[in-house]
């Protein structure tokens, strides 16, 4: 089944999803299964798997340092794609890739295509990556059916927006507000016009992340789109009160 | 060139959707000013009222004898305001921070000297001004820190990664996704995403169209050879644009080799076999990574040169064997640069030195009626502190010394 | 002028007979290359070619607005090589030595700029050179004592009398009535015994020729006011020349005034009243020296204007009335170099910030039509020990403590 | 009498006269006196007292310092001038100043001449005044009958020596090298030459200072020069062994 059908179907149950994010190798493998676990067992939708890279562009400090951290600990992409396959047959929720083009690009786009595709991965989030550089990449998210995730962005035109989706898949990455991951946005008027502009400019699913960390954020965006992104809210809580506070916090959040 | 933005198979922009718009409106504003037939004279006003343009082209008579081949020539981007090749790039991106209607600007900066030269620029156009540098850096550069903190500017120390360099841009882009609205992205040298490169060169081509008028002038023909030193490629690009047409001159790229290529601690990106192709921090080119395309620790004495990528407009020319590429080691800069400092009075930048490394080893060979040009980037004063420890030297270390007991006695 | 190397009542050449014949020789090869038509044209190509000349002058459009009423304009000889006006003096005396077959230089230096500029020259020319400095003045400038030693200079502190520039033109004058066979003194400013006022007068006055024509290209007509600092007084007279002979260009000499002329601690000989006539270090003119003719200790933030004497042309100029003369505190130079860096992005030096506290104290209530212009003499880099001090930098300090216990575990 | 007779007469009964050289207040007013006792009674024939002066850009080290701490210790030149009466009233033979001439300068030249005079001073050696500079000065001598003390130096022509010559008086005080007080000088075949070139050019008793310490430099002299001149010697002499070992070593010059 296609990713978007599967949202779609899993949306027409809740009302709304859940995506959680996390980082390969940060702080280890063994605490990634650990959280991954009481990620699936609160009844996360579908999760976004990080492979760490040495210049995440994109991305606050907090992932930022996580990334780093993974990297010099011996995180090698190899292993995040061992252990990747070893979640994707443990779980049955959809897995995506979250990563920097580099990583592929180094890899081997095509050869990486087709490792992800055999693992099971159901979808790419490449932040550096815009349609335009991603001709190779698009091709291969069609021959392999990985949903290569489209990013809107506050700034991006209807214009823009509608030409984002042409090559889309799965679902919609809304980015909630300018910045980089981790910090807090406020789910105003101004939010909501951005919102109405994204889903008036595609049918995919529209997934919105960016400093959403409490159930009222979740709440928020009930209405407005059909996946609440948690990034660094996790990454902070594995931090400060180990794996074991991941199942709760979930729970807690819808 | 090839598709929009690219050099060969080199270049792009790898950006964040949130920055696509910024891009286009500084892809326009960029286009409009380069065929505004009004912009270039006025960059050129500017470069020549506030900066000190043209600036010379020095025969270095007593090096030529020296060597006793080529006739030296060395192109004097050490004279502009600020003290390096900097300024021409930062000026000309002020006058289009001011056609664009900005009000703040963002760098990072490396050796510190394009985070002097962009908050000059701020100063003298009244914008606000950040600086992201590398905690490493900060410590390494400190004179370069305060007077960028003395010139208005906030100067923010980067804890991530190596510290240094790439990181700063790193940092510079966080800023940017955020800021876009009234703030521009002062890039500092001929790498990032597309226009960056395209933009950058053509500012910096100010130094190579008055080094070939200057050259024809003093030489009376073109150079046999060109050196510059490459750590983006900024200083480069600007000189080699002036002979890219020509075949008969020889452009020759000289980057950082550090302890010795042979040792992985240096910044060679092109010359020698450790560079392999990637895209990070928003463009394509030839990078220090490792085979996951994690980017790589580089070393060099030349903070300027110290960096993991290098322009994509010069990864093609060296693809294409325009340009060739050499490198040049700490210990050699340091030779380099104390035979220039004795025989010609003049004191290149570290990073400059570089490619005096190289014209040094190749003029001797060459023949008499032969000219070479160096491109002499920058100054080595903000070196001291550098350029003193090279030389371990005993006085200035007791300086060092006495004035720090003083202070931590104050 | 009135007898032979007098101007007024000033002047003179109160030489020990030893040096008779070395003066005699120098006056004539100066007189000679005067008359030589090939002459300035050789220095002004030297100039064009080894340093920045023309030096540009900037229009200071922030600072004018600031202060709301006449046009400022900056004469940039912080872009000459070596970073101030220093080396116009310096490479003119270079081609004279050059002349007169002599194979070694000796110089004074207070801050350290004209000794580097004179090792600088030395190098580019090929003589031998020593460097008399102050050892109070060695300790305070180490970062040029270190480049004047790079550049091939033996620097040799002088421990005499209050250690610093007085004491060292003294011993350099000791050293070259010794070694006057083929030794060439080259004063560092307008003053010493006769033919040295008029020899570096007209090297300098390159300043103010130039200055003339920038200021009639850019505001169309003469400036009213020109303010340069004073020390010994080279920059000053080299761009007063420019405006000797029209009289409706008032000029103005800013001194040192130290921490105020009333508590005796400055370098005011003209401004104010605590100078007065004397002889002394082989010339007459106002000197800060006690009632038995004893010269008094001086004191400025700036080292370059620390100094007990006056170019005699400048002391006739003063009883003339040509020129008025103001004196600068350190405290309100620190606030104009402050207010400079933000506002225009340009770093005077200490000494030619003199310069613009004057000139900002008179801009406000001159016309808008007017156009006023500040000789900034020399580029403020070279200051950065002396100016992290006066602002109390604390992040500079803790670099300075760091590095200086990180050499003293060496 | 004249200054330049009593030399002649001195000179008709020495094969050379010695004039010696102390800075007046250095290292006190005290040995001062001592120092010219000593050596008045040890046979000196002329003695020259420098008042100190902060830039005596014509003396090496040991005078440099001398003068700049006698200056430190308080001698002003009313001091000197009250001394120089005491002595000159004290010791029959001639004394002169020897200063730079700032001093007279700023006292008044004329002045100062009047007061020198008063005081019975025989000449002045200014040696940063040039005939070319000293007009007032030459002019004052001549009233005062004050000797002007011309100086040779060895890269003084003939002719220039001619010139020096005309308004000179005394004696002539000839440089023995280049450089300043305080270095050995070598009495060789150009001193020789140099001296033979002094002897053509004037008829004044000639007298040779800079570097002259032993009774060995002394003897050399003889027949070559009329007066030797002793400086920095017995300023070294005294700063190391005090005011009484000058009598024998000014015993022991000839
Ligand atoms: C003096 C100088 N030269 C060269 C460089 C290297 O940059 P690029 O290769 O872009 O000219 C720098 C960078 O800081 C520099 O300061
Ligand atoms: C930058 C600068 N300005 C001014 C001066 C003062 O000298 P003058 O009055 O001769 O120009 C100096 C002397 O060192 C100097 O370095």
């Amino acid at each position: 089944m296609q990713l978007t059908e599967y949202l779609r179907e899993q949306k027409a149950e809740k009302k709304i999803l859940l995506m959680t994010h996390l980082v390969l190798g940060y702080p280890s493998f063994e605490v990634n299964r650990e959280v991954i676990r009481q990620m699936v067992d609160n009844g996360v939708d579908l999760i976004e798997m990080q492979i760490p890279f040495s210049e995440p562009m994109a991305d606050g400090p907090v992932i930022l340092k996580a990334n780093q951290a993974a990297i010099e600990n011996g995180a090698k992409v190899r292993d995040c794609l061992d252990l990747a396959a070893e979640i994707t047959a443990a779980h049955p929720i959809p897995f995506l890739f979250m990563t920097y083009y580099n990583i592929l690009f180094k890899y081997g786009v095509a050869k990486f295509f087709r490792k992800a595709a055999a693992i099971g991965i159901r979808g790419f989030i490449v932040p550096d990556l815009p349609p335009e550089e991603g001709e190779e990449f698009l091709a291969l998210a069609k021959e392999y059916g990985i949903a290569p995730i489209m990013i809107y962005a506050p700034t991006s035109t209807e214009k823009r927006m509608r030409e984002l989706a042409k090559p889309g898949d799965g679902f919609i990455y809304c980015v909630a507000r300018r910045g980089v991951t981790g910090r807090k946005t406020e789910f105003d008027r101004d939010f909501g016009d951005y919102m109405a502009r994204c889903r008036r400019a595609t049918d995919l699913p529209l997934a919105v992340g960016f400093g959403i960390g409490s159930r009222q954020d979740v709440d928020s965006l009930i209405g407005q789109a059909d996946i609440a992104v948690i990034g660094t809210k996790t990454i902070r809580l594995v931090d400060e009160q180990g794996p074991a506070a991941v199942g709760p916090f979930i729970a807690g959040l819808r | 060139m090839d598709k929009k933005g690219y050099y060969g198979q080199w270049g792009g922009a790898f950006i964040p959707e949130v920055l696509y718009e910024t891009f286009r409106e500084l892809g326009r504003a960029f286009e409009e000013a380069r065929s505004d037939p009004d912009f270039w004279p006025e960059y050129l006003r500017l470069m020549s009222s506030y900066s000190c343009r043209p600036t010379p082209l020095t025969h270095a008579a007593n090096l030529s004898d020296h060597f006793g081949g080529a006739g030296i020539y060395i192109k004097r981007e050490d004279l502009n305001h600020t003290g390096a090749h900097k300024a021409n790039n930062v000026m000309g991106q002020g006058l289009l921070v001011k056609r664009m209607g900005k009000k703040r600007v963002i760098a990072e900066t490396g050796a510190g000297q394009h985070g002097v030269a962009t908050a000059t620029m701020a100063a003298k156009f009244g914008f606000a001004c950040t600086i992201y540098m590398g905690e490493e850096d900060v410590a390494r550069q400190r004179p370069n820190v305060f007077w960028m903190e003395k010139l208005g500017a906030t100067v923010i120390p980067v804890t991530s990664g190596s510290r240094t360099l790439k990181d700063a841009i790193n940092e510079a882009f966080r800023d940017w996704v955020t800021s876009m609205d009234d703030t521009h992205y002062v890039m500092g040298t001929v790498c990032g995403p597309h226009p960056f490169p395209e933009m950058v060169a053509w500012f910096q081509s100010i130094i190579g169209r008055e080094a070939r008028r200057q050259i024809l002038a003093a030489h009376g023909r073109l150079p046999a050879r060109v050196f510059a030193c490459v750590g983006g490629g900024s200083n480069a690009m600007g000189i080699f644009q002036g002979f890219l047409d020509d075949p008969e001159v020889e452009l020759i790229g000289v980057e950082a080799g550090g302890h010795g290529i042979e040792t992985g601690q240096h910044a060679a990106r092109l010359a020698g076999d450790d560079g392999s192709a990637g895209v990070a921090q928003g463009y394509k080119t030839m990078f220090l990574q490792d085979s996951d395309g994690q980017m790589r620790d580089t070393h060099s004495v030349a903070a300027g040169l110290d960096y993991v990528g290098v322009s994509p407009i010069l990864s093609d020319l060296w693809e294409k064997k325009r340009v060739r590429f050499t490198a040049a080691t700490d210990r050699e800069v340091m030779a380099a640069l104390e035979l220039t400092m004795r025989k010609e009075g003049i004191i290149p930048a570290l990073e400059s030195a570089h490619a005096f490394v190289q014209a040094f080893k190749e003029a001797p060979a060459m023949s008499r009626g032969e000219a070479l040009i160096i491109n002499m980037s920058g100054r080595g004063d903000k070196d001291i502190f550098t350029i003193a420890d090279a030389f371990k030297d005993p006085s200035w270390k007791q300086f060092i010394i006495d004035k720090g007991r003083q202070y931590a006695a104050d």
